[in-house]
């Protein structure tokens, strides 16, 4: 301050070091962010080159897209719930409960065009009822999902009374198996795919863009920090395992467009496995506060590029346990390799 | 011995045959005694499960427990312990070893005729799939009865047997999309139950090379039921199959009755047919052990009044 | 001398190819207490991790013991080669008690089986030694940050050992702890034991260093002798310049007589603080003093609404307000800088532009949602600028600053919100000196302002050197007050006869 | 300082509260320990009076010990491993693949009495295995015992190509259904039941009276306090995981002991949901480093009266599920409420 010279100089050195070192940690986070990518690029042309060019094929790619939709979606409202450190095991269930709910509804005559939002309430409401139990009685977020994975799964069968409720004109079918044709003839995407699109640039933009969004950051980062900071945690909480529940319905709703049918006991039995799966494998830290949406939606890529690659290559159906299994732990630890002496996850 | 409380242990809740079953179970023991207690129970295809639920059983002392054998020969255990506690237990669409009745459809017999019926379609010529699905004894029978006759048929030629559409619509459906991308040609496609067959069926038309039609035509045809060649595309005709074992019941009582909502696409698919065939034939192939079954005539049997009914009805006479 | 029992050449250590440490050399004799000094990130704790085996040296560089060389492999390596330490964070496992933290990876046992007993009664004589207040067999996460510290202290006396390294021993000590340390620390040195005592107090290293190595950016730049070690020559080692005023206090003395801006009447919590009443003015500063553990960071706590309170007001300009969470705190103006910075102050894996911004970002934003990154940039690079933080740049994780500097995002974090009252608890510890006196100017130009400044400080020259009136906690009630009178300057012995209750004695 | 007695009067006056302090911490543990065993009380209470009296039989007693037992076994490695802060998902496949090598052995003539050993040891590995990942290539716990739930799922169909293998003369096939009669026609206890309280016993012994016990609850409190210590955390993490398999190893042999049989594929199906649930029933910290076996056990007792009441009281399937999941919340809240005020868990 006073005697300005010495001080500027050694600042200045440091300032230099200090720039390198940012230009590093940047280096560092790009790679973090395209993340597992590789993976994936490797994954797709190992199963091009195996499956004799059947992979990179227009159709095949509308069919991976569209098998990894509602995996991604659920996959995103899970990134949510464990950016803030929590997990949510209770999407399928939920996920299950909606589409039956949506499916109950579309077939009242009056009331059918209202089944997808029906569908997406039961789910928003059994996340808030999730969030709530959490924030407000600061019960284990493990616990009570896995208590609701159980409790919802018996509602959901309860819709149906046990049944397949079945719908062949279900309003907005077209969702579940129409496609966006982007040039006639030529391109085309699958409505699934452009839902789960937006469903992550939705996510992205709360998640970065908004005050919601560095709150989220922040309770994962460190609870005790946010709560002294002035944020309001249980509101933050609530949030993010309503949009799980949310995201879960709409998952209800995709799959039911998709088959036209659900089932309470059978749709979406250990979905959060797949979903957890995808959010890890997408760099997001089990102990919150790190991670991104991006590295959700190639986690999830990842798993159904999988499924799809091993059943075109022809693996028999035990090898592919097995093979899925190891690519998993293979990734993480690729993914560890590479990322050596930057920080933990 | 009055009939007080019965215990069943069915393969899967989800799967709709189970909860028919249970249904007509329940159906024909109030006949007997309108304040039966039931206590229906899924064990998902885990024997430790079922044998649990036994023991749970034999505790809360029911009189009879209604059972679909996780396996035919390891169950015998735990139904000697029920049979030492005094309880009557009965094996449907499985055998079990050691069960005071078994009824049973004759899983290699469906998985036959529904081959059958590819094999009379496609001229005894063709590439053929066989969509596997979870491993348990009906769904393996069903397998070999299907290999039995595709064998016998130098001209067709089995693609691929080893994937699991998983019993169910999603399963399927995924499979499907998988096959029909791996295989350039395939000609029929038999699946291993309903769920599973739908699902691969419905591959057959929405998710179709986007080339030819809008997706409201694909999507209308689809309404309509109709599986093959909807649009005319690249998509070959390929035929399904899927046995449907709504057995016993129909096996038992005659018609068949629309236990299942989605009956009504399913009426025009060729699946439909092969079932229907299959069903006629086995009400030849019923096991009743010792027990008879009473006919009535079709027309006073409830929806719901299947396999399940048909044993607690056997039972009831045979223990009066 | 004799033959030095501890001789480091030429060690070097590099993170990831940040260089930490540059050929640095330390010679260190039995029988002395030798000061490391530096600036934060100055490389102390890394030379000394390298000693203990937590870190592994870059190759090239030599440790000798006692005159042989030695490769020191891991924590067992350093234990093994007679070395002990203090880590400056803290490293217990708050899950298990006192007695089991001291014996960690040396546990007592007899035929196979954990003696526990043993254990308790190993710990007992240091623990006495120490004057510890609590019992072997109380688990650590009851304890609050002093006495963990003191359990630290006890591990790493418990050993004996040739070489003791002591890293900021005394953060979260309040006076008389740190005095009973010294003590202990002066018999070790009379038995033997070459003692490295890392410090950021003067005053410490003035009453008990023989010798001071400096550090500065990773480099050895001065090693001193007892006759040398003075003031002026240290800090201008360390921070490359001189350091005039280190207390700053150009503040309205007066101040005190001006509107009363935060009272706290009667705050309990029914466990720890037993109705405190404490009032402070605009533009004073006034110094909240006391033993380790008399309450005063849960006292903080009651006023902003951290904790539940069981009776109490707060009035806040003469209006009484209800202040339930620290949220409705900032709202109207009570800001709150913890005493824990890394635990309960920062998100460490975010930037620091974002830490800065937290308490902010609602009221910045547009539509009350959308982030205003521009706006927040802007905060942020003047908080730079206005306080001194030395980062690459507003984008760098918290993380990987230095202790002052993690310090004064965390403070510019709370200048945000234009606070009327700052409560600042334990706003220098573990913060070099450089930082310290910035830190003091920051509170002197915010009293300046008109902002009423309550600081809470186990560091009595600091009390003294920058407070108005200090306030003075024992056992959860306010046991006095001393107020700066123009003849009367405020003094140690005073203070310390309220916090420990002597005065009652003498009355 | 200068004036000794006054000071030493505080520190005694301090030091006498910080001994009450520790007396109410104490109690508190006490508490803790005793954990649930209020909810499994009531629990019983409630199904024997629903139950018109069927509860409470020495018969049904008898098997709600040797239901709980598998479970038991499973939850007390598993136990293990949430202390230090990881988390086993492959207790279930492991359980599979073990059953299915023992079995495969036993049908040998000559190798037959070994299967026991075999089965143990095939746990053991796949254990070792997963800590040796987690312990040296440092791999997130969830990520790799996801992989292996997979990967050892295939192997176990493998092992016994997709059927059911099964032996009515396997030897040692006491330990699934017999019982240790302790009065001769009066008092007897399944050997399943037996082998599960050894099991605790012997976990209880390893945590709390050995040197390894503290290591493995010193770093799950505090892993680089642990590191610093001199703890070799890698060994500690490879033990734990390696005795979470052992005990599935040990799960898969009573379950082919009760059952004669095994199949790769259904036995063991989200089996490690339920040992989870009662670690976390049983008041042990997912964090890490709080918790104690006599609360799982107390857990799997819990699940266990569940299941078998709920049947006894002849509750239907669907409603099973809700209620199962209710209870699970229930007990949780419950104990939250009762401890408030203690440390969070
Ligand atoms: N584990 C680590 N990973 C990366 N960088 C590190 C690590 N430990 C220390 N550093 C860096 O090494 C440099 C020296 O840090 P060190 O902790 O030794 O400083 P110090 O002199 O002890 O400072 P303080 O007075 O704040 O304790 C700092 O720039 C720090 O950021
Ligand atoms: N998280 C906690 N759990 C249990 N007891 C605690 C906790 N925090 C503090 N205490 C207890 O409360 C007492 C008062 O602590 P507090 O931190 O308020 O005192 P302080 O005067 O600020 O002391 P310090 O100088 O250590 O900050 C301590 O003696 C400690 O035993
Ligand atoms: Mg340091
Ligand atoms: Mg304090």
């Amino acid at each position: 301050m006073h005697d300005g010279s010495p001080k500027t100089d050694t600042a200045a050195a440091t300032g230099l070091a200090a720039a390198q070192e940012t230009k590093r940690q940047r280096i560092r986070l790009l790679i973090r962010a395209a993340g597992m990518l590789p993976v994936l690029l490797i994954l797709c042309g190992g199963f091009h080159f195996l499956s004799e060019g059947r992979f990179f094929t227009g159709q095949n790619l509308g069919i991976v897209l569209q098998q990894a939709a509602v995996n991604t979606v659920l996959a995103a409202g899970m990134t949510f719930v464990i950016l803030t450190g929590g997990i949510d095991l209770s999407v399928g269930s939920i996920l299950a409960a909606s589409a039956m709910a949506g499916l109950t509804l579309s077939k009242l005559p009056e009331l059918g065009m209202l089944w997808l939002p029906a569908a997406l309430l039961t789910g928003l409401g059994f996340g808030v009822i999730n969030g709530a139990l959490i924030a407000l009685l600061r019960l284990p977020p493990f616990i009570v999902t896995l208590g609701s994975l159980t409790a919802v799964r018996g509602l959901a069968r309860l819709l149906g009374a046990d049944t397949t409720v079945f719908n062949p004109s279900i309003p907005y079918a077209f969702i579940g198996n129409g496609s966006l044709t982007l040039v006639p003839g030529v391109a085309s995407i699958p409505w699934l795919s452009v839902i789960a699109l937006l469903v992550i640039l939705v996510s992205w933009l709360v998640l970065r863009r908004t005050v919601l969004g560095v709150h989220i950051y922040a309770v994962g980062g460190n609870e005790s920090a946010a709560r002294l900071a002035g944020i309001k945690v249980w509101a933050v909480l609530i949030f993010v395992y309503g949009v799980s529940g949310l995201f879960a319905g709409l998952g209800g709703a995709m799959q039911a467009a998709r088959l036209y049918a659900a089932n309470g006991l059978q749709l979406g039995q250990s979905y959060e496995l797949d979903a957890i799966t995808a959010v890890i494998l997408g760099g997001t830290s089990f102990v919150g506060g790190i991670g991104s949406i991006w590295g959700t939606l190639v986690g999830a890529l990842i798993i159904a590029v999988l499924s799809n690659g091993l059943i075109l290559v022809g693996v028999s159906d035990i090898w592919q346990y097995v093979i899925k299994g190891l690519v998993i732990i293979g990734a993480v630890a690729l993914d560890r390799y590479r990322l050596q002496g930057s920080a933990r996850t | 011995k009055e009939l007080k409380s019965i215990g069943v242990s069915l393969g899967s809740m989800g799967n709709p045959f189970f909860v028919a079953l249970s249904k007509g179970a329940e159906f024909e023991a109030r006949k007997t005694n309108p304040n039966v207690k039931i206590t229906t129970v899924g064990f998902e295809y885990d024997l430790g499960k079922q044998v649990t639920q036994i023991d749970n059983f034999i505790a809360a002392g029911v009189d009879l427990i209604l059972l679909n054998p996780g396996d035919p020969k390891a169950i015998g255990p735990a139904i000697k312990k029920a049979q030492a506690a005094g309880i009557v237990v009965v094996a449907v669409d499985t055998a079990a070893e050691g069960a005071d009745a078994t009824i049973t459809t004759n899983n290699v017999q469906a998985g036959e005729i529904s081959c059958q019926y590819i094999v009379d379609k496609l001229g005894g010529k063709g590439d053929v799939i066989i969509e596997n699905g979870p491993q348990v004894s009906a769904v393996i029978d069903r397998v070999v009865g299907c290999k039995n006759v595709l064998s016998k048929n130098p001209g067709i030629k089995v693609l691929s047997s080893d994937q699991d559409g998983k019993g169910s619509r999603e399963g399927g459906l995924t499979v499907a999309q998988g096959y029909l991308t791996r295989f350039p040609k395939i000609d029929a496609i038999f699946a291993i139950n309903d769920p599973q067959a739908i699902g691969t069926r419905s591959r057959g038309a929405p998710a179709k090379p986007q080339r030819h039609c809008h997706h409201r035509g694909r999507w209308r045809a689809r309404h309509r039921g109709r599986a093959e060649g909807s649009c005319g595309t690249a998509d070959p005709g390929v035929r399904f199959a899927g046995p449907v074992l709504h057995g016993a019941a129909r096996g038992a009582g005659g018609r068949r009755h629309s236990q299942w909502p989605e009956a009504g696409l399913d009426r025009r698919a060729p699946a439909l047919e092969a079932r229907d065939q299959g069903q006629r034939r086995r009400v030849q192939g019923l096991d009743l052990g010792s027990f008879s079954v009473e006919r009535r005539p079709p027309r006073e049997r409830s929806k719901h009044e299947m396999t399940g009914g048909g044993v607690i009805h056997a039972v009831r006479r045979a223990t009066r | 001398m004799n033959d030095p029992i501890l001789e480091m050449r030429g060690v070097s250590k590099s993170f990831f190819g940040i260089k930490a440490l540059r050929s640095v050399d330390l010679t260190v004799y039995a029988g002395e207490i030798h000061a490391l000094m530096g600036e934060n990130g100055a490389g102390k704790s890394t030379l000394m991790k390298i000693l203990s085996g937590a870190y592994r040296p870059d190759p090239g560089g030599e440790i000798r013991i006692e005159g042989s060389p030695v490769r020191i492999e891991g924590p067992l390596g350093g234990r093994a080669a007679g070395i002990s330490i203090i880590y400056q964070e803290l490293s217990l496992a708050p899950n298990l008690s006192v007695a089991e933290n001291i014996y960690l990876g040396r546990e007592l046992s007899r035929a196979g089986l954990l003696a526990r007993g043993a254990m308790r009664e190993g710990v007992g004589s240091i623990l006495k030694r120490l004057g510890a207040d609590f019992l072997p067999s109380t688990l650590v996460a009851h304890l609050s940050m002093g006495q963990r510290q003191l359990v630290e202290i006890a591990r790493a006396l418990h050993v004996r050992s040739k070489i003791l390294i002591m890293d900021e021993p005394t953060t979260a000590l309040s006076a008389g702890e740190s005095a009973r340390l010294f003590a202990l620390i002066r018999q070790l040195r009379a038995e033997g034991l070459a003692i490295i005592y890392i410090s950021h107090r003067m005053d410490e290293v003035y009453a008990l260093g023989d010798r001071v190595t400096v550090l500065r950016d990773g480099r050895l730049v001065g090693a001193l002798d007892k006759q040398d070690i003075r003031a002026d020559t240290i800090v201008r080692l360390m921070v490359g310049r001189a350091v005039s005023s280190f207390y700053k206090k150009d503040h309205d003395p007066e101040a005190g007589r001006g509107h009363p801006v935060l009272a706290a009447i009667d705050m309990a919590d029914g466990r720890r603080v037993k109705g405190c009443s404490l009032t402070v003015h605009a533009g004073e500063v006034v110094g909240l003093a006391g033993l380790i553990g008399a309450g005063r960071t849960e006292l903080a706590h009651l006023i902003i609404g951290a904790a539940p309170r069981t009776s109490g007001r707060v009035e806040l300009e003469g209006r009484p307000v209800d202040i339930r969470t620290p949220g409705e705190a900032l709202d109207i103006g009570v800001a709150y800088l913890t005493e824990d910075r890394k635990t309960l102050g920062l998100f460490l894996d975010m930037s620091c532009l974002d830490n800065i911004n937290l308490a902010v970002l609602g009221r910045d934003a547009r539509i009350g949602y959308i982030l205003d990154r521009d706006r927040a940039r802007d905060r942020a690079n003047r908080a730079f600028a206005a306080l001194g933080i030395r980062a690459a740049d507003i984008n760098v994780t918290v993380g990987a600053l230095s202790g002052g500097n993690q310090q004064k995002v965390l403070l510019s974090r709370l200048l945000a919100t234009t606070p009327k009252v700052l409560i600042l608890d334990e706003p220098t510890r573990g913060v070099d000196v450089g930082a310290k006196s910035e830190i003091y100017s920051i509170i002197d130009n915010l009293a300046k302002s008109g902002t009423a400044i309550l600081v809470i400080s186990s560091d009595l020259p600091e009390i003294i050197g920058i407070c108005d009136r200090v306030v003075v906690m024992r056992a959860g009630h306010i046991a006095g007050e001393i107020e700066r009178g123009a003849t009367s300057p405020l003094n140690q012995e005073d203070i310390m006869a309220l916090a420990t209750g002597m005065e009652q004695l003498d009355a």
